[in-house]
């Protein structure tokens, strides 16, 4: 709330500001000739002092200052034929009118309807320093103090977490190490393997190999409904080659996927770059599950 | 005159645009403009003669290119896109290629226990230790392989990975062309 | 966390395209010849060719595994005894023209070279028009009597706006 | 919520700045007082609304709050507070934001000061700079929006490329940009005069403060990235000739050759299609520069971190600002009145030499740039254009420009004498002459005598210019004291500028002249005789701890004549996050030496490797430099461009 009140202030103020010229009226300034002859009087004191200093005979800043006096004549022309010619003085009374309400509405609707699809008002900001109660943050820190304990005290749901605070440390090596440690305590569990097929794949820049496609073979075996061992099978086969059947298997997750699933955009993108790239459109392809075999 | 003058700088900025505009268009058509294309095109092989990798089989050198269309595959165990290329090259001497790798500056050791774990499609595998004759073969880095007709003469060079689709499509009818 | 993991994969996609290499730089003294003379031409050569796999620089400034490897072939041919051009040509043979950093004079470069000098000429042929134009006046005559009444009315009428300097 | 009212602030600025090109442009040709003047208060609300963008975007960063993507990418809590905040615009997203906020400073700034201006040119000039950072915004919210979110945050960031974090690439970026932003201001100005049809002298010295800023920004900020590449790229070279140099190198030869062609519209009155052309041209370059360093037209081989769909909308923007823009000067340029001529020996012949010269080496830069991508997408052939190429055309360039600059000041207005001229200058001939004739007896190359002789040439004839105004050993002391005094500021700026590029000349000649390197494998206590200087690796201190890297540092001490100078403390950093290497050279300079000394690799062997440089007068280059940007700010103070509005006269109520 006290974030829209914000919002609502903000677009208030900018519209007081722009509407102050609108309603301020007309005073009356200089015309254009005037700044001109700011500017050629400042011009003709100039020339009077490079004289002065020497710089130029009195020919010469005789002759310099009939120039600008012509360009000075020249502008009175000039704002004479301007003057004859314009006709219009001003927009009116309506015009003006409707203006402001352009402006009082216009820019604010304007910006709350952008700002509705683009801005995410519902999340607050996370300051490092308040998520000292992030259980991430404590884990992060605490992920050596961890790990000796499980070394100790070996148990599934420890080396879950601990896989997980590597991988969110970008240290895939040993977060595959401790999945690993996970599938072989927990037995069969598909979240784990599926966990421990990731951590592989980005412990390789994203190159699916054989290790990490026996992984997600097996989380799929006991899960088949797991977008992520679905999308990591898609992406194997297409770094097989097999783009066609890469797409396959992503437009049957497509079908389940909720369309404000976040990695929704992500699958989409993938189906549609790598369509294009294999050269076919995406929906001549039949979505098709992964092997359950393999 | 003073026309055309004045159209002047509006005409070379459109021609300037222009060409700004087929660059994008061919970047999003897939064209990558940072590969060049290889000046071996068309050439015969560059002199070469290359140590095995594993002890006892004979050197490969170019004088064993005559009477047989090859693909030379330049790997090493420590490049990345070589991992992803590497489940293919069986699809190469499916075809009825001749497939030699050329192990690019690598330890033995490692060049022999990655093709143990990777799996190797080879019919012979040899070492370029110092990386001259890849130089001779104007190669960036690895991988890229190189497609070599009976008479010795280059003439396919793909520059990064092969994928399955360039194998089909250009490697092997190619190949199949060569060998007639 | 599935969701998390998504993004991340997103994250790393950039974080590996714009990763680039190190910066401790270029020639290594085990490459350098002992012979100084052959030495300075070696690196006069290698400044001339580019490092093929960066971005615009020399091979003589690249840390590059390839322009190391070029740097030992251009000291290697040097000591067999080929000229400058020929080693130049030697590596041209290989890459083509593109690793020359300073592109040969021919047909398709015409417009590079000739191109400056062309903007120049452009530039003196313009000048000289602009000289010889006619419509210009040479020495601004005097005012006439009625000018100078006209402008004494314009200068003075305006004396309140000045030079009052905000 | 911070996060979220910079998201907002941002969006109700895109709206604001349609209104800004808008209304007033409607205000203008109506003649409507009201209309006119929501130019001024919608650039104040687009400042105060890009301001707090800007500011909530640096907060997040100060803050380390990972819930906005652009922050968890390119930061981390580990990073010391300064580099947190540079960090806003050490990426695309954030820099992009600050290109938009300065451009919001130069639409307020000429809101405030623009009181001298008539009000249809502000209003106009007002609208046209609406219209430009209504095209960023929409860039910007559409392809690079730096405030989206992530949900859940990561529990750090991914950290900052270690190359950025040096406060020479931290600040560097910011005066870049105030340079290529600042044009826009004299785009704008350019557009507006278009419309009204109305280029004159008097136009000419609105623009000229406007251009004169963006030119000192863009001057310090090369100099400072020269300098930055200098002592961290790690092989002490300053300019390599590079893509994105050439884009910061080009507006700048552009934005030199408008400074010049300025003074005579000012003066003459003539030369105005040309002018305006130059100032459109001058902006453009800033855009294209952005363009070909964004989109990933020009990158070469390994580099995939490019954009196509950016590229387009960069390109859209570029072909929009100057095709409208080349359009409308090609309809009424041709109406434009010449002035009053001047002959070509004259200071305003003088002016258009350099102009001339200075716009062909701008294109050969340009055709350079560019040519490679021509015979691509021609299918002739792909070629590489490097520093040989720019060096070959670049100095025959700019040789007559230099020679040119001593002599121009002393020819008189309209018709001058070279004659008396070269009298004038006698004493610089000599110098000149003598120098070349040194430098050529110390066995250095023809190239570099004749550098040398210019530099001196180019001084001299600047300091006997200061001496011929202020009449200095020719009138009594007093009378040169009064005129020295009298002299206009922007003078001062010119002999500043011009003795600030003799000076980067000699930098440039000397250093390389004379360099030396060393490179070669050193054990703790080996020594190396370099410059007069014997260097001697003292020691290597590994493992040493910084804010957020380990680095290892070698300490060499440096004695001459067996006496101990001083000691360089070259490093070799590893940053943790993202993990990688820099090299931190170590600098030391006494006239005329300049020691750099760079700590590589430990050997296998032992013992490690080590770059030793000695480099005279390099400093030069960046003292010369920072000169030149001196003088545009001394010319910026002049007098002339404070004038004041004028206040209702008879000539008032005209105009509505």
């Amino acid at each position: 709330m006290i974030l829209w009140l914000t919002f609502a202030a903000l677009a208030a103020a900018v519209v007081v500001l722009l509407l102050y010229p609108v309603f301020r009226g007309g005073k009356d300034a200089a015309g254009r000739i005037a700044y001109d002859m700011t500017v050629y009087r400042d011009q003709l004191a100039e020339i009077g002092k490079d004289a002065e200093r020497g710089m130029m005979t009195p020919e010469q800043a005789e002759a310099a200052r009939a120039e600008i006096y012509r360009r000075m004549l020249a502008a009175e022309d000039a704002e004479n034929t301007r003057t004859a010619a314009s006709s219009r003085r001003g927009m009116g009374r309506v015009a003006r009118i409707v203006l402001a309400a352009f402006l009082a509405v216009g820019v604010p609707a304007g910006a709350f309807s952008v700002y509705a699809a683009l801005g995410s008002p519902s999340l607050p900001a996370r300051p490092y320093a308040a998520r000292a109660d992030d259980p991430d943050i404590i884990a992060n820190t605490k992920a050596e103090k961890l790990a000796a304990q499980l070394e100790a005290n070996p148990s599934a749901a420890g080396y879950k977490k601990l896989g997980d605070i590597y991988f969110l440390a970008n240290r895939y090596d040993e977060a595959a190490a401790a999945y690993r440690k996970e599938t072989g305590l927990a037995g069969n569990d598909a979240a784990a393997w599926s966990a421990l097929g990731e951590a592989m794949a980005m412990a390789n820049d994203g190159i699916i190999l054989p290790g990490a496609r026996h992984a997600f073979a097996e989380a799929y075996r006991l899960n088949r409904t797991d977008a992520r061992t679905r999308f990591y099978l898609g992406l194997a086969e297409a770094q097989h080659g097999d783009l066609r059947r890469a797409v396959a298997i992503w437009r049957d997750l497509q079908k389940d996927t909720p369309k404000d699933a976040p990695w929704a955009a992500m699958l989409n993108g993938h189906i549609a770059a790598f369509s294009k790239q294999g050269g076919f459109a995406p929906d001549t392809i039949a979505p098709q599950p992964p092997d359950a075999g393999k | 005159m003073k026309k055309v003058f004045a159209m002047l700088p509006v005409a070379v900025f459109a021609v300037l645009v222009g060409f700004f505009i087929y660059r994008l268009v061919l970047i999003d058509h897939g064209d990558t403009p940072n590969l060049i294309p290889s000046v071996m095109i068309g050439r015969s092989a560059p002199a070469f003669d290359l140590p095995p990798l594993f002890d006892g089989q004979p050197h490969f050198a170019a004088k064993d290119l005559q009477g047989k269309v090859t693909l030379i595959n330049f790997f090493a165990s420590w490049c990345e896109a070589c991992r992803a290329e590497h489940g293919f090259l069986g699809e190469v001497k499916q075809a009825g290629i001749r497939l030699i790798g050329i192990d690019y500056k690598d330890d033995p050791k490692d060049a022999k226990a990655w093709l143990a774990r990777m799996g190797d499609p080879y019919d012979e595998v040899v070492t370029d230790a110092d990386g001259r004759t890849a130089i001779n073969f104007g190669l960036y880095g690895v991988p890229e392989s190189y497609l070599i007709d009976k008479k010795g003469v280059i003439r396919f060079k793909q520059t990064g990975e092969l994928t399955p689709d360039v194998i089909r499509s250009q490697v092997v009818p190619l190949a199949r062309e060569l060998s007639r | 966390m599935k969701i998390r993991r998504f993004f991340l994969l997103f994250l790393l996609g950039i974080a590996v395209a714009t990763a680039f290499a190190d910066t401790a730089r270029a020639v290594l003294p085990d490459e350098m010849l002992s012979n100084p003379v052959l030495e300075r031409r070696a690196r006069k050569i290698s400044e001339g060719l580019r490092c093929l796999v960066c971005q615009n620089e020399s091979i003589d400034d690249s840390d590059a595994a390839l322009a190391h490897d070029l740097r030992i072939l251009v000291r290697k041919r040097l000591l067999a005894g080929d000229t400058d051009a020929q080693v130049k040509q030697y590596i041209v043979s290989r890459y083509g023209n593109y690793v020359l950093l300073k592109p040969p004079f021919d047909a398709e470069t015409l417009g590079l070279w000739l191109g400056p000098g062309a903007l120049l000429l452009f530039g003196a042929a313009a000048a000289v028009f602009f000289y010889r134009r006619k419509d210009g006046v040479a020495e601004t005559p005097r005012l006439s009597g009625e000018e100078r009444a006209r402008l004494d009315a314009l200068m003075n009428g305006g004396q309140g706006g000045g030079e009052n300097a905000s | 919520m911070i996060p979220e009212l910079g998201h907002f602030a941002l969006i109700l600025a895109l709206f604001v700045a349609l209104v800004q090109a808008v209304v007033p442009m409607i205000g203008a040709s109506r003649g409507d007082r009201a209309w006119m003047g929501v130019a001024s208060s919608a650039a104040a609300a687009q400042f105060a609304l890009v301001t707090l963008a800007f500011g909530c975007l640096v907060w997040c960063y100060v803050v380390s709050d990972f819930s906005v993507l652009n922050v968890a990418q390119n930061s981390h809590t580990d990073k010391p507070l300064l580099y947190k905040i540079t960090g806003v615009w050490g990426n695309h997203e954030g820099s992009m934001l600050l290109w938009v906020f300065i451009l919001s400073v130069y639409g307020m700034a000429a809101a405030l000061f623009g009181r001298n201006l008539p009000p249809t040119l502000r209003a106009r000039a007002l609208a046209v700079q609406g219209l430009v950072a209504f095209g960023f915004l929409v860039f910007i919210l559409l392809t690079s929006n730096p405030f989206l979110r992530l949900d859940p945050a990561p529990p750090n960031g991914m950290g900052m490329n270690p190359l950025l974090q040096d406060p020479g690439l931290a600040f560097h970026p910011p005066f870049l940009y105030l340079g290529y932003v600042g044009f826009s201001m004299a785009y704008s100005f350019a557009v507006a005069a278009l419309i009204e049809g109305r280029v004159d002298a008097v136009w000419a010295r609105w623009v000229r403060p406007w251009v004169l800023a963006a030119w000192c920004f863009l001057t310090v900020g090369i100099v400072g990235g020269s300098w930055w590449a200098y002592y961290t790229l790690g092989w002490g070279g300053w300019w390599y000739w590079d893509p994105v140099e050439n884009a910061s190198l080009m507006p700048w030869l552009a934005g030199t050759a408008l400074l010049h062609s300025l003074i005579v519209v000012e003066r003459r009155d003539a030369l105005k299609a040309w002018t305006i052309l130059l100032t459109i041209v001058t902006f453009s370059l800033s855009l294209l520069g952005t363009f070909l360093v964004r989109s990933g037209v020009l990158t070469s081989v390994h580099s995939f971190a490019a954009d196509p769909s950016r590229g387009v909308f960069i390109l859209a923007l570029l072909a929009g600002f100057t095709g409208l823009s080349l359009t409308l000067f090609s309809i009424r340029a041709p109406s434009l009145k010449g002035g009053s001529l001047f002959a070509p020996v004259s200071r305003e012949g003088g002016l258009l030499l350099n102009n001339i010269f200075l716009s062909a080496a701008m294109g050969a830069v340009l055709l350079g740039t560019l040519y490679p991508l021509f015979m691509d997408v021609l299918e002739l052939g792909k070629i590489s254009v490097g520093p040989p190429y720019f060096d070959m055309v670049f100095i025959p360039f700019m040789t007559p420009v230099i020679l040119a600059m001593a002599l121009g000041p002393m020819l008189a207005w309209k018709r001058g004498s070279l004659k008396t001229a070269f009298a004038r200058l006698r004493i610089s001939l000599a110098l000149a002459a003598a120098a070349i004739a040194v430098f050529a007896a110390f066995h250095v190359s023809w190239g570099v005598a004749a550098s040398m002789g210019m530099a001196v040439w180019l001084f001299a004839g600047t300091m006997e210019t200061l001496a011929e105004r202020t009449g200095f050993l020719r009138a009594p002391w007093r009378e040169t004291k009064r005129r020295a005094l009298g002299l206009p500021r922007s003078f001062y700026g010119m002999i500043a500028s011009h003795a600030g590029i003799a000076i980067l000349i000699a930098g440039i000649a000397g250093s390389t002249a004379w360099q030396s390197e060393r490179i070669q494998i050193m054990h703790i206590g080996d020594s190396v005789a370099l410059g007069g200087y014997e260097i001697k690796l003292a020691k290597v201190e590994d493992g040493i701890k910084g804010p957020n890297y380990t680095a290892m540092r070698g300490i060499f001490d440096v004695s001459r004549n067996g006496v101990q100078d001083i000691a360089l403390h070259p490093e070799k950093r590893t940053y943790d996050a993202p993990p990688r290497t820099t090299t931190k050279a170590a600098t030391w300079g006494d006239f005329p030496h300049n020691l750099y000394a760079v700590l590589g690799d430990p050997d296998p062997k032992g013992g490690y490797v080590t770059r030793l440089y000695d480099k005279p007068l390099v400093t030069w280059i960046f003292f010369g430099g920072g000169l030149i940007a001196l003088g545009g700010g001394l010319a910026l103070l002049d007098r002339r461009y404070r004038v004041g509005a004028p206040t209702r006269s008879k000539y008032a109520g005209r105009d509505g």
